[in-house]
């Protein structure tokens, strides 16, 4: 276990710290995906990798089914695969190695055999993206007993949640964010021991109302959290980076104390995950001042112009329109918007 | 080819038909239940290919219809009709029934319920290999069908490309369920598609065991010699439905009496009688299997049900 | 459009009415897939098809993307295509035609192109069925703007709702049940007018708790209802038949008689469409007066031994348990069973 | 081929190219936002292709590399510029960007920005001509990379089986992304994979527009003819980034300037000196085009940006 030490990183300099420490300090390791080992990736996060590692790295065909296939495989063999989709949208052209294969591996064969690969991935929208590359796809993966999920957003969890990952003994999906990978540098710290999966992380302390998020999405969750604080409310804004296992306890306890919950996701609201959280927070009894708003994509298909897919996915208005709703028990907002025939 | 070789190939092939027999009794009786894909007919398939490899670091890579290859890899009877009786001692502990069991301590690496899907984990399992020094060959067996499923396809020049040491062999039984896979293509020798991928491919009878363990073990070979990928296509006849109850109405006249002629077990005997082997010999060859099968069915049947307090374990680790 | 007649048919039958039906009144419709011309199906669900209509009924290699691919360009061009995925299990290796290009279509070109296709098919568990052939992924599909999803589970439904799915002018997944195609023949009505996508079946009124429900599964509801009632409990039973669009109104017509909502599916509970429903409800203000409960699969992959696939489907034991503990708010029960790593 | 001919592909060819370069100008002045794939020393293949089809009924599917494609169907320069900058009167109201524009009303049924999902639609297209007495031709056209995914393969197969009249086309760059696609296969002529499938495969000089025409001519007669698919492979390069801002460090040193030596647009002009053409002619043809597309850009940023009320339309019929 190397000894902690602190640099100044971007995110995508994170992901790849977390990745050259797992390939030096597990053997077992092997990288590979489109484009990740001589070009060191298309958006430059598995740069020197290649050079650093060998055939431990590696570029394949565009082939997700043998991507994916080959990860599974090699991890009942004993290797520790980390593998790239290089948008979460590709994963669908694959998923039966994800549903179908690797969550299986270990139940099957009642721990026999292990699947403990990583997929890395990135999803969301980027300005000018088209429908085909800027969905939010957690809630596919997170509803799969047998897989692990996790969102990191600062770039601190970029490195931690990435080898919390590769270090966990399950088929575990690390969905990046590409509008994050060459943002602004922060002090990370690296090294230290691997923590264990799941966990939320508390991004703003508040008392008057939980906003449960996760995903890029929480920028404007935090700007929307400081409008707010100077309009007299006082959002906790919660990570719930970890999306399967999700750290009920962690939020619940934060909804006891406010009274009050809102779900901000970029995913679209219909099936999301946001639907989990609060299902879990009222099944669980705890009494609500005023009625949960979950806020996400509208229900429609991810138009590439930038200003109509500002329209689409959750704004700072929207969000801070739902952070009053739901602070003050306004009867309206986004989600009553909804076309009908659209739920 | 020795005696003594077609002997035992010929007990291998009993023990699975025996094994498919006691199966489809249990099934027709209920005491079996759901869906289930026998493998009568394609015996020598499995029994040639195990034979050529080396199942202390190869690894087989079967599919729904994988009692044969269970077998053929030493899996005892009872512990695959102790799977599929829902035995706390079966092969999977009931959790893959049928269609899904694995059994890693024996090379055979899971049957796979999705058609083709084994294919790129059985290059995973080769890509595993050239880390771990352990000189590995991966062998993903399917149907002449899968050759239509997209992963297959991506598996194959995966394979290819990366050089891996994996087997891909076709066991053509010339129907994809319940249609004739010729009129879903337009050639049907499968073995051709090889050459799309820059792999050697090869034919030939999949009802001759010795004909399937000199081609896996070529095949073996070159992979042993790192010279890549080998697709091999073994021709064969299923002498049943593609799941118990398929009436087969599907199949022109005449074409299953052929089959069940050039049968394997027949072939196999015949072959043993040419040599000299006598029909008594034979006949107690087959009744020590026969028996052997009868106490593994009689000890499944009296083993305890898996337990239901444990369907929750090994979700995770 | 036909006479109304009423016939008595099994499930199956009822399928291959309406199949029928759209083959001779829609010639635009073609109907394709695996097995699904001269076998007539591997439910023999389609059997007498191919020879009534001809070459618009053919089978397809063993090729998901080509047959949901085949499907999107076809119905692109002004035909109306019927194709079967044997298993909703065998979606996931193609995915990508329904998620990344069905749903697209219409949206994409303005409604200068329209993709209007029927997907049928069938999930769940059967005895004896391997994990890989036992999950139900509505959930899944229903996520998707763009997509409708409806589970028929009467045989009425069966062919009412295939008809509506195949009128419709949206990519439509119809998901059926295989231990539903041979069960009791019923009396059936065919013909008439084709009714539009949505709406919900009332399949009990009461006024203690609504239980919101779909596919198979809801056998057991109203056999727990029975049982409930029997104590006093008077269940009310929806049918949730058309998952997207989702009637809410329907539903919550009736928690707000009742005050108290249980959800039940066949589905895994985390991330399942339940959670989607319990949402809606709790957002819309309604008061409860106990909790909301879902009741869905245990977190673990689904084995295929009849006593392990049993303990992990909500049995009638705990529908009955969960009618109890909604009715009389007793605060313990299923939901809290699950591991706390499994969430 | 007659001067004529050279001539008016090289106007397409220019139109092509000079679009390209305004798009590139406005992505780098941040006009146009997002990952942009120009198609820049690729013009021959869309430009002969087109030649050969008769888009009154036939039907071409393009991939997110589709600038030229539409514009060799005849889609308006305004309309695919103003697709990129997000306005209403974007070919695709600003829906589908760069990479997801279709315009049904010139035969060119949609970019698509998974790679090798637009073979099977295409079959679909194929398949309803089948039944609409269209005599419809589908031409899909894909990367060689695209060749490596499962749904390329279904589909070529799909169409072998069912004999339909699809032309796949592959526009053999030599590059997936930033992968030599020659490190990743083991036999990089992939018309020769057309075989496993039964169908005829051809490859030929991608940069000259009259061979292109040719062999796609050819596809479709046998196409139309009932003979079913064609594997096309069009060899060429192209002489850009694979989206705006890569830097090709990893093309080897001298592989770009041969490419751009063996380009389209100078290898048409090279011959057209060679049949006479004077310098004066080839200049006014070149800037009648690059004023052409001017116009286009000027109307295009000038046109209103299309209207976020309306994005939740077309969603659902
Ligand atoms: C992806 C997928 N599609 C469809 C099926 C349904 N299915 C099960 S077996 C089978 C036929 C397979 O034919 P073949 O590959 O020739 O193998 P065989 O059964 O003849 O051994 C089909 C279509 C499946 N299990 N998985
Ligand atoms: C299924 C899928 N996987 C990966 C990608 C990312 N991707 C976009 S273009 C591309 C390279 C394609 O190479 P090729 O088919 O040769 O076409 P070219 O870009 O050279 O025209 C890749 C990998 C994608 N869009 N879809
Ligand atoms: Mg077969
Ligand atoms: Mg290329």
């Amino acid at each position: 276990m190397p000894e902690i030490i602190e640099k100044t990183l971007s995110y995508a300099e994170s992901v790849n710290a977390a990745l050259s420490r797992a390939l030096e300090e597990r053997p077992e390791t092997l990288l590979f995906g489109e484009d990740v080992a001589i070009p060191g990736g298309v958006f430059g996060v598995t740069k020197g990798l290649r050079r650093k590692f060998g055939e431990r790295v590696f570029d394949t065909p565009i082939s997700e089914s043998a991507i994916l296939g080959g990860a599974v495989g090699s991890a009942m063999f004993g290797r520790r695969p980390i593998v790239e989709i290089m948008w979460a949208d590709f994963a669908l052209v694959a998923f039966d190695q994800i549903v179908n294969q690797a969550a299986n591996v270990r139940y099957v064969s009642r721990g026999a055999l292990a699947a403990p690969l990583t997929v890395r991935t990135q999803q969301g929208n980027a300005p000018g993206a088209c429908a085909q590359h800027s969905q939010s796809l957690e809630a596919l993966f997170a509803h799969i007993p047998g897989i692990r999920v996790c969102m990191p957003t600062t770039n601190q969890d970029a490195y931690d949640l990435l080898l919390s990952a590769i270090w966990s003994d399950d088929p575990t999906i690390v969905i990046e964010n590409r509008t994050l990978y060459h943002g602004a540098k922060q002090p990370v710290r690296i090294g230290g021991p691997v923590q264990a999966v799941g966990g939320v992380g508390l991004r703003r302390s508040g008392s008057d109302l939980t906003v449960v998020t996760w995903g890029a999405m929480q920028h404007r969750v935090l700007a929307a959290a400081e409008r707010a604080a100077a309009e007299g409310i006082d959002a906790e804004v919660i990570d719930a980076r970890w999306i399967r296992p999700l750290d009920l306890d962690s939020i619940l306890a934060s909804v006891q104390r406010t009274g009050r919950l809102l779900v901000v996701h970029e995913a679209h609201t219909t099936g999301g995950v946001g639907a989990e959280v609060v299902s879990r927070v009222v099944e669980s009894g705890v009494q609500l001042t005023s009625p949960p708003v979950r806020i996400g994509a509208l229900e429609t298909r991810i138009p590439a112009a930038v200003q109509l897919a500002a329209r689409v996915l959750p704004g700072d208005e929207d969000i801070l329109g739902a952070i009053r709703r739901v602070a003050h028990d306004v009867p309206a907002g986004r989600v009553e918007a909804m076309p009908a025939g659209a739920r | 080819m020795s005696q003594d070789t077609l002997l035992a190939s010929l007990e291998v092939m009993h023990r699975i038909r025996e094994t498919e027999e006691t199966i489809s009794r249990l099934r027709l009786s209920e005491d079996i239940v759901g869906s289930v894909h026998l493998c009568n007919g394609q015996e020598a398939i499995y029994t040639g290919a195990v034979r050529a490899l080396d199942l202390g670091r190869d690894a087989v890579f079967p599919t729904y219809r994988g009692h044969g290859w269970a077998i053929a890899c030493g899996v005892p009877p009872e512990a695959v009709l102790a799977e599929l009786l829902g035995r706390a001692s079966g092969i999977s502990g009931g959790r893959g029934g049928s269609a899904y069991f694995t059994a890693p301590g024996y090379g055979m690496y899971g049957e796979n319920s999705i058609v083709g899907a084994g294919a790129p984990i059985a290059c995973g399992a080769a890509l595993a290999g050239r880390f771990d020094g352990s000189g590995r060959v991966a062998l993903a067996s399917f149907g002449e069908g899968a050759m239509n499923q997209g992963a297959v396809h991506e598996a194959m020049n995966f394979a290819a490309a990366m050089t891996l040491p994996v087997i891909f062999l076709v066991e053509n039984n010339t129907y994809s369920e319940l249609t004739p896979t010729r009129d879903v293509v337009r050639n049907d020798q499968f073995f051709r598609r090889a050459s799309a991928y820059g792999m050697a491919g090869v034919r030939f009878d999949g009802n001759d065991p010795d004909a399937v363990r000199d081609a896996v073990a070529d095949a073996v070979e070159r992979c042993r010699n790192g010279a890549g990928p080998v697709l091999l296509e073994a021709m064969t006849q299923r002498i049943v439905g593609h799941y118990i109850g398929d009436v087969q109405h599907y199949r022109p006249a005449g074409e299953l009496d052929a089959a069940i002629a050039a049968e394997p077990i027949a072939r196999a005997e015949r072959m043993a009688r040419a040599a000299g082997v006598g029909d008594t010999e034979l006949a107690a060859l087959r009744q020590r299997v026969v028996d052997e099968v009868d106490r593994a069915a009689q000890a499944a049947l009296s083993a305890p049900l898996a337990d239901p307090a444990t369907v929750e374990e090994h979700v995770y680790a």
